[in-house]
């Protein structure tokens, strides 16, 4: 099966091409450097070319998001989509069923999407869903950073067995990355406590958060995996939480090696809050992106807050709890034994509201203030900041100072005074856009055929309806919110499963997850080890636990090559 | 007025979607058009004319048009759902969620009519001369936003949750309740003139309701504030003496109060003491 | 002589049993038709375990065998779930789907001269054949 | 003989996973570590089913060809206006996908049997949220254990042993670390176990639980007793709870069923979730057949609703009272029943029941059943857990793995292979086939 492109405006940052007029051929699912006549076109011409969106923090699947559709019909309601002869129901709005979720993004161009918190006992529920999200490429980021096992070998000092332990829970729950949450504090939750700082001892573990986020760093190292250690610090959404985000980035600063990012934090809109308490907050947003410029071992995404109606969910009980008493809207726990913990909180972001237009706006100062794009990622935390279907306004902002000012002039006065976002005038660039919605992300997962349209990548392509060199985006915000709302065409693994916002084919996407190749005798002894206390830990049988290959339809194991 | 009339053909086997029936939509079409109005049968689209005879006149302005509907509705859910203004007159019993989300306009329904009447109800008023089901003025599931504003009037009893998360207008029932009438009640009012099963004002934390008639008990977490001797609704004052309660203290910033009828309640006299 | 309890219908082991090893078992049929009674309502009534009373609700009646509760509960009436106590049930869910199986109120008298159905007997009288 | 170690047991939503299965030419001749009602269900299900599809001819039950039965249900849903499919809760995920699937396909309801078991708990969820945990969570931590409205040692007789009283804990050592309260109308096998037996009034758990949350508030509480408890009692109970570590309350239809119904759930977990101002304490209903919660959780992923989910639009559409079964039933709404691994001729109200025999209904179940015995058409099945794999939902919510042991009875499929044909011919039918 072969496709060409023809004649788009091509942003493929990777390969260094900035928007020049090329073609691009696909053969069986890859780029290639040539197709024959019998090549299906496509007529991009007056169009933007880029390499499908990559998403790698947008909590999409599994048993938190699963009861935050639970506790929310009324956010369906209004929201319906039925069936067609090619495609399922389901319900949309801030926490869609699965086969919307896939539909959705891909309509958007998206090819690609992460889910980024999955506790291992539960990580089966979350492939099941995974696997009923259509046309995407995905994978899930397991749980680590109040796991059990993983404080016991830190506080011991034991690095290479709590490696070895990361290295069987990903093969095991097939995950991807690994993700740290309130590292202890969930732990602490557990008696429906918190920690504040870094150097609190978690109770009954006697390490810290410090000693977790250092440890699981090097474990990360240690193991050669494609993406950094993924962290949601502790403090989040806390006035004054700016400096334990700062201390969790310098926590590992001695650990980089070879300028390489060694931790992505995420959504960091919600780590970037000065002042006290909630009369006081203000966006240290400088501050943070300060670091990021002058550090090369950080990266963050944005988690952007979109004003209105939305679901909070994390992995973070005890924030989910205090969000519950802050709103006084319903609340949901769901602890998970010796490994972690979530909580659930709708929301509604009002724009007058001066807290909310304070996240609102630092998110954006964010992206903007952080020199280098590769650095900084396109995310609202779905459902957390907004759901995902939002993006496009989110491009729309980043790339108009115009819009943004506008809404500035209609925050409150205290806001834009506890803010940045009116002083900051930088517009992004398509080629800006195109980076942080898919080549850096693509990157920073070490996604090496993704993120790009150099001859090899996977042919995932996303087409939008705008002409670079005719449009003005500073005041023609409204197309380019409309056009990167229903891409042209989005193209998967070489086949056009989009067309003008709406899916044409639903393919079947992989499910990437990381293979760590340790030492025969070390997995062994873990093994080993696990079957005997496994029964102290968990109340499953040791063989009922995890998630065989056979059950997920496209396996793409990446193999990582461990030091251990 | 215009009055068009609509004639159920046929009884119905399995419920009728009938949120056309309804001058915000009918309002303006010709006949004809208003006969190839689609309806959901169950799982298939049909059309009005296949459903009803219909006859009469249609206005330009849903303000001007009423709608007569005969026959037995009583499978026929949505009836007048969203309508802005205008009039329905269902001749027969109507089915459920009667009049959800409606914002203007009068409905009436000689007959009986299902749960969630005036679900949601954003205004206008509602009329049901027979009985009525559960969850009157109610939200949407998982929601907390009830009926907003309006009124419904129920000559007959009504059932379980009446009120469910009340947040402003009036519902007026002649008969009994169910049990929970004025549940997580925000505000408006609620006037019950029968018996209620009980557990009135169950988590309210505003809004008031009189009961006229006997009640079983009274929440434990309500708190007798005295005896008054009358009360009012709207213009209307109401002759007691009513004991009056507030809570529910169980809850958060309470302030729902009860009004329940002192010669109707002997059993209550202990509540009295409390004063 | 009559007296008025409160039903409750619910789980038992027996029953739970007795469903596995098929609904047309003896082992369900014994379970699904006792009524647990407190000792003092059995005197009440005059019976003895293992006597047949009839339970009748506004929803119906059914003849069942009286048990005494192994625990005092008077006033109450303990009928394992299955469709003997359901022929008690009302059909109405208060719109929330769920009908009322526990805490009915029921008159229960003495039936010595009458029997117990089966279930299929039971099935045939209250919804009717094909 | 194989043995069979870790196997999952297919009763009730406790899901133990730790039962040891000896198999011989095909039978099970030894079954460990099971309690009474899953060894009950491993020793005896053989016994009573049919093997072959059964059809009603002139009234008379007959054995039928599988494809004519699956010719059947199929042209009896594509002809149908409103159909209902009915049960889920003890077959597998793979299935109730299937049927969600073939609802969807058909424009009909499918709904689960939570309706009438935690329908009212979800809709409690739907007001307030929920505040639970893993099973694990609670053996690890719990010194305090409420059950409310529940009777494990009858319905969950492994609950105790494995989850919350008595197994040893990383924090919490075992039996005589923990304290057990049981609150219930009758004085149960399980309040026998007790330290703390409350008995109230039948039908009054909804007065004692406001009387609890404001005795959680330091709110003075103007009575002598509540719902047939002391206040000084009730004060005594507030006190246990806000005084412990970590506690839980489990709750069963005890509260669902029972005057209140859903508000009795939504102040339980206001009550629980007022605690957490004071101490650590979780709430969670007591699941009971072994995929009940996963027939929730797969019809939540697909559609966003749980239960009751209507498709009659194309779109799925949810609001139990008026898509939930009983009351579809009630009402005479449906013209057609599927019924799949459920007997709602015996769990339903006898009013709704005769609706339900009323209609052109067919039924795939393992076991004869009273619906069983009332339906046009019967296919059997092979028993999901032991003659079928798949997948489960723990009342927690965990996923666990379904083994099959044994091989079906000759001519007896899985439920899955069932609904994958009566789907396929569904949409042949639509194709004009």
């Amino acid at each position: 099966m072969e496709l060409l492109v023809k004649n788009g405006f091509v942003y493929d940052p990777l390969n260094k091409v900035d928007g020049e007029i090329m073609d691009i051929q696909v053969r069986d699912g890859r780029i290639v450097g040539r197709v024959s006549s019998s090549a299906e076109v496509i007529d991009a011409s007056g169009m933007i070319v880029m390499p499908g969106g990559v998403d790698l923090h947008s909590h999409i699947a599994g048993s938190k998001v699963n009861v935050g559709r639970l506790l929310r019909p009324e956010d369906h309601y209004w929201d319906v989509v039925p069936k067609t002869p090619l495609t399922r129901s389901g319900v949309g709005h801030s926490v869609p069923s699965t086969f919307t979720t896939g539909y959705r993004y891909a309509e958007m161009g998206y090819t690609t999407v992460f889910e980024p918190a999955t506790p291992p006992l539960k990580t089966f529920h979350t492939h099941e869903e995974l696997n009923d999200i259509p046309v995407v490429d995905k994978a899930c980021f397991p749980l680590f950073g109040n796991n059990w096992v993983v404080m016991e070998k830190l506080r011991d000092g034991k690095l290479n067995e709590c490696a070895a332990y990361v290295a069987w829970m990903l093969k095991v729950s097939k995950g991807y990355a690994i993700k740290i949450v309130n590292p202890g504090g969930i732990e602490a939750w557990g008696w429906g406590k918190n920690l504040t700082h870094m150097d609190d001892e978690v109770p009954n573990f006697g390490v810290t958060p410090r000693e977790i986020i250092r440890g699981l760093c090097k474990v990360n190292q240690v193991l050669g995996l494609p993406h950094p250690i993924h962290v949601h610090p502790i403090n989040i959404g806390t006035p004054g939480n700016y400096r334990t985000t700062l201390e969790t980035m310098r926590c590992v600063e001695d650990l980089a090696k070879d300028g390489k990012p060694c931790i992505h934090i995420t959504h960091v809109q919600f780590l970037a809050y000065g002042g006290v308490d909630w009369l006081s907050i203000s966006s240290h947003a400088d501050d943070i992106a300060a670091y990021v410029n002058n550090h090369s071992h950080v990266t963050v995404d944005m988690g952007q807050v979109i004003f209105g109606d939305t679901t909070t969910m994390t992995a973070d009980g005890p924030f989910q709890y205090r969000l519950y008493q802050i709103t006084h809207n319903k609340w949901v726990n769901a602890d998970v034994e010796a490994e972690t913990g979530a909580g659930i909180v709708p929301i509604t972001y009002v724009r007058k509201n001066y807290v909310h237009a304070v996240m609102w706006a630092i998110g954006l100062e964010l992206a903007l203030l952080v020199k280098d794009p590769w650095k900084v990622y396109l995310t609202t935390d779905h459902p957390n900041g907004g759901p995902f279907t939002e993006y496009p306004r989110v491009i729309s902002w980043l790339m108009s100072n115009k819009v943004r000012q506008r809404i500035v002039k209609k925050i409150p006065r205290l806001a834009r005074v506890r803010s940045n976002i009116k002083d900051i005038d930088r517009e992004m660039t398509f080629s800006e856009i195109a980076v942080i919605s898919r080549a850096a992300t693509a990157k920073a997962l070490g996604l090496k055929d993704k993120g790009h349209l150099g001859v090899g990548a996977d042919a995932d392509i996303s087409i939008y309806r705008i002409n670079p060199k005719t449009i003005d985006p500073s005041s023609q915000y409204r197309e380019i919110r409309r056009a990167f709302r229903r891409a042209a065409y989005t193209i998967k693994d070489g086949e056009v499963v989009a067309r003008d916002g709406k899916v044409v084919k639903t393919p079947t996407g992989r499910t990437y997850w990381v293979d760590p190749q340790i030492p025969q005798d070390q997995m062994a002894r873990t093994v080993s080890e696990l079957k005997d206390r496994f029964e102290d830990l968990y109340t499953v049988r040791f063989a009922n636990y995890g998630v065989s290959e056979v059950l997920l339809p496209r396996s793409t194991p990446i193999p990582a090559q461990s030091t251990l | 007025m215009a009055e068009l009339k609509l004639s159920l053909r046929r009884s119905l086997r399995v419920p009728i979607q009938a949120e056309v029936i309804n001058p915000t939509i009918l309002a303006g079409k010709n006949l004809s058009e208003v006969c190839k109005v689609q309806v959901w049968e169950g799982n298939a689209l049909t059309t009005l004319e296949d459903l009803f005879k219909i006859d009469g006149e249609l206005a330009k302005d849903p303000k001007e048009q009423a709608v007569i509907v005969e026959g037995d509705l009583s499978k026929a859910r949505r009836i007048g759902a969203r309508m802005s203004a205008g009039k329905i007159v269902v001749l027969g019993s109507a089915g459920l969620l009667l009049g959800e989300e409606m914002t203007g306009g009068s409905i009436v329904v000689e007959g009986a009519a299902g749960s969630w009447v005036g679900a949601k109800l954003k205004g206008g008023s509602i009329e049901v001369k027979g009985d009525a089901g559960d969850f009157v003025g109610a939200p949407a599931r998982g929601s907390t936003k009830g009926m907003e504003a309006g009124e419904v009037i129920i000559h007959g009893n009504a059932g379980a949750q009446l009120g469910c998360f009340m947040l402003n207008g009036l519902i007026r029932v002649k008969g009994k309740v169910g049990a929970f009438a004025g549940v997580h009640m925000q505000g408006g009012e609620i006037v019950i003139e029968g018996d209620s099963a009980g557990r009135l004002g169950a988590q309210m934390v505003g809004g008031r309701i009189v009961l006229l008639g006997r009640t079983p008990s009274v929440l434990p977490s309500f708190v007798i504030q005295e005896v008054r001797p009358s009360t009012r609704v709207g213009k209307d004052k109401l002759e007691g003496p009513f004991y009056y309660l507030e809570g529910d203290v169980a809850e958060d910033s309470w302030k729902g109060r009860l009004f329940i009828s002192a010669a109707k309640n002997p059993h209550l006299k202990f509540l009295e003491e409390h004063v | 002589m009559a007296i008025k309890v409160v039903l409750l219908s619910g789980r038992s082991i027996g029953q739970g049993r007795g469903k596995e090893a098929g609904k047309e078992s003896q082992l369900y049929a014994e379970a699904a038709t006792s009524c647990e009674l407190d000792r003092s309502d059995l005197e009440s009534l005059g019976v003895q375990p293992g006597a047949n009373v009839r339970v009748a609700t506004p929803s119906g009646s059914v003849i069942l065998v009286a048990r005494r509760s192994a625990h005092p509960h008077p006033g109450i009436a303990f009928i394992p779930y299955g469709p003997w106590a359901n022929a008690l049930v009302d059909q109405a869910t208060d719109g929330t789907g769920m009908p009322s199986f526990k805490g009915i109120d029921a008159e229960i008298s003495p039936a010595p001269n009458e029997r117990v159905l089966s279930l299929r007997e039971l099935i045939s009288a209250s919804c009717g054949g094909r | 003989m194989t043995v069979y170690d870790d196997v999952v047991c297919p009763f009730c939503g406790c899901c133990c996973d730790d039962l040891r299965i000896e198999v011989e030419e095909n039978r099970i001749t030894k079954i460990e570590n099971a309690c009474v009602l899953g060894r009950a269900k491993f020793e005896v299900y053989r016994v009573d089913r049919h093997t072959s599809p059964v059809g009603l001819q002139d009234g008379v039950p007959r054995p039928i060809k599988l494809e004519d039965a699956v010719d059947w249900v199929a042209e009896t849903l594509v002809k149908s206006r409103y159909p209902l499919l009915y049960g889920w809760s003890s077959t597998s995920c793979e299935a109730i996908k299937l049927g969600i699937e073939l609802a969807e396909e058909v424009g009909g309801v499918c709904d689960n049997t939570t309706t009438v078991c935690h329908g009212p708990t979800i809709q409690g969820v739907h007001d307030v949220g929920e505040v639970a945990a893993t099973l694990g969570t609670v053996r690890h931590r719990a010194d305090l254990v409420v059950y409310w409205g529940c009777n494990p040692v009858h319905a969950h007789p492994k609950h105790m042993a494995r989850y919350t009283i008595f197994p040893r804990g990383r924090f919490v050592r075992g039996r005589s670390e923990r304290r057990l309260v049981v609150v219930d109308p009758r004085r149960t096998d399980t309040a026998r176990l007790a330290d703390v037996f409350v008995q109230i009034q039948s039908g009054s758990d909804y007065e004692v639980i406001s009387a609890l949350r404001m005795a959680v508030r330091n709110e003075e509480i103007e009575a002598d007793a509540v719902g047939g408890v002391p206040v000084e009692r009730i004060e005594e109970l507030a006190d246990l709870m806000m005084g412990c570590r970590f506690g839980i309350l489990f709750f069963g239809l005890g509260l669902t069923m029972s005057d209140g119904k859903n508000r009795n759930i939504d102040a339980a977990i206001s009550l629980v979730r007022d605690l957490n101002a004071r101490t650590k304490f979780l709430i969670m209903p007591m699941r009971g057949h072994f995929n009940v919660s996963g027939a929730n959780i797969v019809s939540t992923w697909q559609t966003g609703y749980p239960f009751a989910v209507d498709f009659s639009r194309g779109y799925p559409y949810y609001n139990p009272g008026e898509t939930s079964a009983v009351d579809l039933l009630a009402r005479g709404d449906c013209d057609s029943v599927l019924v799949v691994a459920s007997d709602p001729v015996a769990n339903f109200p006898r009013a709704a029941a005769r609706n339900l025999v009323g209609v052109p209904l067919a039924v795939i179940d393992s076991h004869i059943s009273a619906t069983s015995t009332c339906a046009c058409v019967t296919i059997p099945s092979a028993f999901v857990g032991i003659e079928a794999s798949g997948t489960t939902y723990r009342m927690d919510g965990v996923p666990l793995p379904l083994r099959k042991v044994v091989d079906p009875p000759e001519g007896v499929r899985t439920d899955e292979e069932i609904l994958s044909a009566i789907l396929r011919r569904v949409r042949e039918l639509k194709r004009g086939g």
